[in-house]
């Protein structure tokens, strides 16, 4: 089979440009094998190579005294205390959701669910920030029935709970819906393990599902290209995921870490077997041998191309040594994990694929039952290696320095300014009341309980605030041993930390800097809303085709406004993923980056205040808000204007209000906090409303001659909303004045209506109504 | 329409070649400790019953097949047969 | 001595941890019992945890009735032994024959993670010894199929026994009678869809499924009276 | 063994007379907005296809029988329906 192809179409097929090609020639010194090419093109698609936004990512914060593992492995992992830490990461699946729903969704937990284990760490927590067009179209609904159904098929069966995300419903993605999943793992710090193979004669060890002809390409196929609508072609390439292989490997692979039987694991994803083998042998500074024929199939007649480059789901590769070998096969054996040993470790370099040599040369382990319809490989120790290749070059891919340009219509769209419309439209006296419950019944405000409510999100006992709050909060407790036994330290206390998802497309249009700081701010506000302090972030960066060159503007401003706002924060940026070609008939979505923030609540004995109103107890506003309305729900959804000016990015007013925020919390010097955004004020203060099942009186703070209407839904960033009872109130403003944070009393809570101002009244019922309508 | 018949359609839906059929994969493993070792290939699908009103079984079939690719199954990952017969008048 | 919680662990189950925790709480001494061994090593009283065993695939608790554990969950309920099925347990325990009736999909045709009221409506079940007939209990929900579904005689025979145990104050999912949980003729073996073990803290938000375990407990040192 | 032959079987898995079927239920109410008012009488069953070695066809059948009753279908709520094809030699 290996016979050389000079074949120019050949690569251009599987979208190798030719400089790419020469650079494989050049890095080999001859033409490549057909598998060798297949193996390059994967793994330097942009999906896997990241070689287009390698040259940004660079400028991330990424340290910090409790970063233990940042970006390039599998999952960022922080310290939360002497023995336990956190491993966190996150992953789009677009694309494959967009060709069917539920599987690509379902497969996307899967990946990052493996991303996680395979640091060592119990994945704990799952959450998903969603985009899909509006869902009064009818294949904008069919994709989020099946996505939440996927996630819920999923997530729910292999054992992780889906404890938060978002929901956001735009135009822009109706033929590009977005599906990013975020992964949370605990782990003891010394059970902490990275991909890599070290150790001459090692074994590489394939433990989970049967490799299928599913998904192959799907890394150059898939993510790689932008799509037409409906384009039948790629329908093959579906993959179905399996949560209970996942779950038996998840329980073999922590059992493994715990009797401390591994090296080095890695998760098979994009590119599949060709990446889990080259990556950890670069990483270790070694090389690998494989032979395909100790690969369980799945299918007859399965050729080496398709073996070494499937993306079949549930399969992960460990590194351990040979005295170990038989006491991982009893783990893998008793959770009914299929586990062959499949490559072994060298000291050449170079990434080598053999044919049925194992049984020949003597390397432990036997061939998997070939499936019906095959026949067994034939054992020669002669055999000659279809594939090798420098280990370290299939992960070393090209790096492009793609044009730049500012869009040339976002003056215009800038200067497009909705205030003075708006003005017009809505002077002082308006009654505003239609304006708020029309807001809150949009598709992006309106309650998401009937999506959480499909997801596990109590499972392991850890869930203190679940979904329908700012951020959610889980306590950490020690893990178990393997067998159930309780840890010895089992009773310490431990931290509890706190999560959230956040996404501002819209501003990101208007202005990507300002937008992704934006980003940035609303998750640390709603982490700090719970009394943490935010620690660490992870990103899902989606943009549209990086070869138009405004698509790359974006993103060049976008890295820049993420690292002026971690910087500012603190946060390092532990982890992140990037995904291109997110357009559909030829326009790019808006640029989409979501910030998964986490932070860390130092001690929580009891759940701390939620978004509820108490009847009796002052509303308190911190921050300032001005006439902002560019990119606003009012202003955008309500009333068709989307220019402007997204509100100000102000860090260090950020900074002081999070640990203002965190410490009124963690004292217990309010019974009820919010932070406010989408829709502003007057959405902020209708959930907490609701949550509280009580009415409320406020006056609004018509500074600097804004207008009612400007003041209720402007989205000032910077701002909480407090509940305060009678004996903390001079207490909380005074603590806010030498923070330096603006705070005034609105009103109180009471009574069955929202009576906001004089031109704003509207019955609790009302608001209950238009809030909770349902998209199903 | 006087001229209407009925007909009983089923519709076998099955997991197109290649896809992965965990559910059918998981029972097959778990048959051998129940004493039978000697079962394989199977695969779990979908069985559709259901009575449809037309003139004639060309219809009726066109009817079933338009209602396959639009909702009883999903072409992306599933294959489907039917099978169509017409009922006595009631 | 501490009272012996056995919680199986088929392959697929995911809520045994929790059950451990909210029993070990309790001064319970729970341990895992592996769905492969044949015995359940003489505890005092046997937990068949929520979760998808085998991945539910089939039918829920399809293939895990088949585990070598399982004839040893059989010998302790019929000497008249606790043996308690939650949630995934329950579809266990139907699937077993342990009890009659089966839970299909929820009406609804969605998964349902939520927090419920159910009402106790026996209070002779080894799982309702320490409750009040009437007593209203807030405990999560988290099922795909808790719809139980049975025929007509089962039904009338599981009323006219006062085996209903637990019923839903506003039924989630489609079930039959509002049940949420049932026992068998012994009042030994009890099957439920709520979670205890979600409601045994109140950081967790509610502490009402403590009564239900409490009651496991007591269950497993009283000598069984046959029913 | 020479004397074993392979055979296929379908399985037709629906729900007993009298048991509700949800799902079935819900496709059938979907039918009418997408244009299809003359379909009743629908419900979603199980399809199992798999291939048993077995002496001749009686013993397939019966031990595909014999699967049904302990396995694959649950007779509180399901009927089930068998076919069996010889299936020719590899
Ligand atoms: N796709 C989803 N999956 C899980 N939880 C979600 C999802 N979408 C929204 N939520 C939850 O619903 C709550 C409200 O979200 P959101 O509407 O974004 O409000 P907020 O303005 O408070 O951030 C949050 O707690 C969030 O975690
Ligand atoms: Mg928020």
């Amino acid at each position: 089979m290996p016979a050389a192809t000079g074949d120019v179409a050949l690569h251009r097929q599987l979208g190798m440009t030719d400089d790419e090609f020469s650079a494989v020639q050049g890095e080999l010194g001859r033409d490549p094998t057909e598998l060798e090419l297949a193996m390059y093109s994967v793994m330097w698609s942009e999906h896997c190579s990241y070689k287009s936004s390698k040259p940004y990512l660079g400028r991330l914060p990424t340290t910090a005294p409790w970063v233990l593992v940042g970006p390039g492995e599998g999952a960022g992992v922080i310290a939360i205390d002497d023995d336990l830490a956190l491993a966190l990461r996150i992953e789009s699946h677009n694309h494959p959701s967009a060709v069917e729903p539920y599987q690509g969704a379902a497969t996307g937990v899967g990946g990052i669910i493996r991303d996680i284990f395979s640091m060592g760490a119990r994945p704990i927590a799952l959450l998903d920030p969603l985009r899909f067009g509006p869902p009064t179209d009818a294949r904008s609904r069919y994709l989020l029935e099946g996505v939440v159904s996927g996630i819920s098929g999923y997530g729910n069966a292999v054992g992780v709970p889906t404890v938060g995300g978002e929901a956001v419903f735009d135009e822009c993605y109706r033929g590009n819906p977005l599906v990013n999943v975020m992964c949370v793992g605990l782990l003891r710090r010394d059970d902490l393990v990275l991909a890599i193979a070290t150790g001459v004669d090692n074994l590489a060890v394939l433990l989970g599902g049967a490799t299928g002809r599913d998904g192959i390409g799907g890394a150059s196929v898939l993510a790689s290209a932008g799509f037409a609508e409906g384009a039948q072609g790629k329908r093959p390439s579906v993959q179905v995921g399996d949560p209970y292989e996942e779950k038996r490997l998840i329980e073999a692979c922590l059992e493994l870490y715990d009797r401390k039987l591994v090296v080095g694991v890695q998760d098979l994803g994009a590119a599949g077997l060709s990446c889990a083998a080259s990556e950890t042998a670069a990483k270790g500074g070694m090389g690998v041998d494989v032979d395909i024929a100790r690969v369980a199939r799945r299918e007859p007649g399965m050729n080496p191309v398709e073996l070494m480059t499937s993306e079949s789901q549930e399969r992960m590769l460990a590194i351990v040594t040979p005295d170990q070998l038989d006491d991982v096969l009893e783990v893998a054996r008793r959770w009914e994990v299929q586990a062959t040993v499949a490559g072994r470790v060298t000291d050449t370099g170079r990434f080598r694929v053999f044919d049925g040599v194992f049984d020949a040369i003597g390397v432990p382990g036997a061939n998997p039952q070939p499936p019906p319809g095959d026949t067994a490989p034939t054992v020669t120790s002669d055999a000659l290696p279809v594939a090798d290749v420098p280990a370290a070059s299939l992960g070393d891919g090209p790096v492009y320095h793609r044009p730049v340009s500012r869009p040339s219509d976002l003056d215009a769209l800038q200067d497009d300014d909705p205030t003075p419309v708006l003005r017009a439209k809505f002077p002082n006296g308006t009654e505003l009341g239609g304006e708020l419950l029309a807001l809150l019944a949009t598709p992006t405000i309106a309650d998401k309980s009937w999506i959480y409510r499909q997801y596990d999100h109590q499972l392991f006992l850890n869930t203190v605030v679940g979904p329908g709050g700012d951020a959610t909060v889980l306590r950490l407790r020690t893990p178990r041993r393997a067998g159930g036994q309780p840890a010895a330290d089992a009773d310490v206390a431990r931290p509890a930390i706190a999560i959230s998802t956040d996404g501002k497309a819209r501003f990101c249009k208007l202005d990507p800097r300002v937008g992704a700081r934006l980003g940035v701010m609303e998750a640390a506000r709603n982490v700090a809303c719970t009394g943490a302090v935010p620690r660490a972030l992870v990103n899902c960066l989606n943009f549209g085709n990086p070869e138009h060159p405004e698509v790359m503007w974006q993103f060049a401003e976008v890295i820049e406004g993420m690292r002026e706002a971690c910087v500012a924060l603190g946060l390092p940026v532990v982890g992140g993923n990037v995904s291109f070609y997110n357009e559909s008939r030829g326009a790019d979505i808006d640029p989409t980056p979501v910030m998964g923030v986490v932070g860390v609540i130092p001690r929580l004995d009891e759940a701390p205040p939620s978004v509820a109103l108490h009847d009796g107890d002052a509303i308190v506003l911190l921050g300032a808000t001005r006439a902002e309305l560019g990119g606003s729900e009012w202003a955008a959804v309500l009333h068709g204007l989307r220019g402007g000016h997204p509100p100000q990015a102000d860090l260090e007013a950020a900074a002081a209000l999070h640990e203002l925020v965190a410490g009124l919390v963690r004292e217990r010097a309010v019974t009820a906090v919010h932070d406010c955004s989408d829709g502003g004020l007057g959405v902020a203060l209708a959930r907490m409303a609701l949550a509280g099942d009580v009415g409320a009186m406020v006056t609004l703070p018509l500074d600097d001659g804004l207008t009612p209407a400007e003041t209720l839904f402007s989205e000032s960033a910077n701002r909480v909303l407090l509940g305060v009872a009678a004996d903390q109130r001079a207490a909380v403003l005074a603590q806010a004045s030498a923070a330096g944070v603006p705070a005034i009393v609105l009103g109180s809570a009471g009574g069955r209506e929202l009576r906001i101002g004089s031109d704003c009244t509207v019955a609790l019922d009302a608001a209950a109504t238009a809030w909770r309508r349902v998209f199903e | 329409m006087g001229a209407m018949k009925r007909f009983a359609a089923r519709v076998d839906i099955t997991h197109l070649p290649g896809v992965a059929d965990p559910q059918g994969a998981t029972v097959e493993r778990a048959l051998p400790a129940l004493g039978w070792a000697n079962v394989s290939e199977l695969k779990i699908g979908k069985s559709i019953h259901l009575v449809v009103e037309c003139a004639d079984v060309a219809a009726a079939e066109a009817q079933v097949r338009a209602m396959c690719e639009r909702i009883l199954a999903n072409p992306v990952i599933e294959a489907y047969d039917i099978t169509v017969h017409e009922l006595a008048a009631r | 001595m501490s009272v012996r919680v056995g919680v199986v662990q088929f392959p697929g189950t995911n809520c045994e941890l929790d059950a451990l925790d909210a029993f070990d709480r309790l001064g319970a001494a729970a341990e895992l019992l592996w769905h492969g061994d044949a015995t359940i090593r003489g505890v005092d009283a046997v937990i068949v945890p929520g979760g998808f065993a085998h991945g539910d695939y089939l039918r829920t608790g399809a293939i895990a009735q088949f585990s070598p554990v399982m004839g040893a969950v059989r010998d302790h309920a019929a000497a008249g032994g606790a043996v308690i099925g939650i949630c995934n347990g329950f579809q266990v325990l139907c699937e077993g024959g342990l009890l009659p009736g089966v839970l299909q999909k929820n009406a609804g045709l969605k998964f349902l993670c939520d927090t419920v009221e159910v009402a106790v409506v026996s209070a002779a079940s080894a799982l309702t010894n320490a409750t009040e007939v009437g007593q209203i209990l807030r405990i999560p929900i988290n099922h795909f199929e808790g719809n139980y579904t049975c025929d007509a005689a089962t039904l009338a025979e599981l009323r006219a026994d006062d085996r209903v145990v637990l019923r839903y104050v506003a039924n989630p999912n489609g079930s039959v009678d509002d049940i949420a949980g049932i026992c068998n003729a012994g009042r030994n073996v009890v099957g439920l869809m709520p979670h205890p073990e979600r409601a045994s803290e109140a950081i967790l938000g509610s502490t009402d499924g403590v009564v239900l375990l409490r009651s496991v407990l007591a269950a497993a040192t009283t000598p069984a009276i046959p029913g």
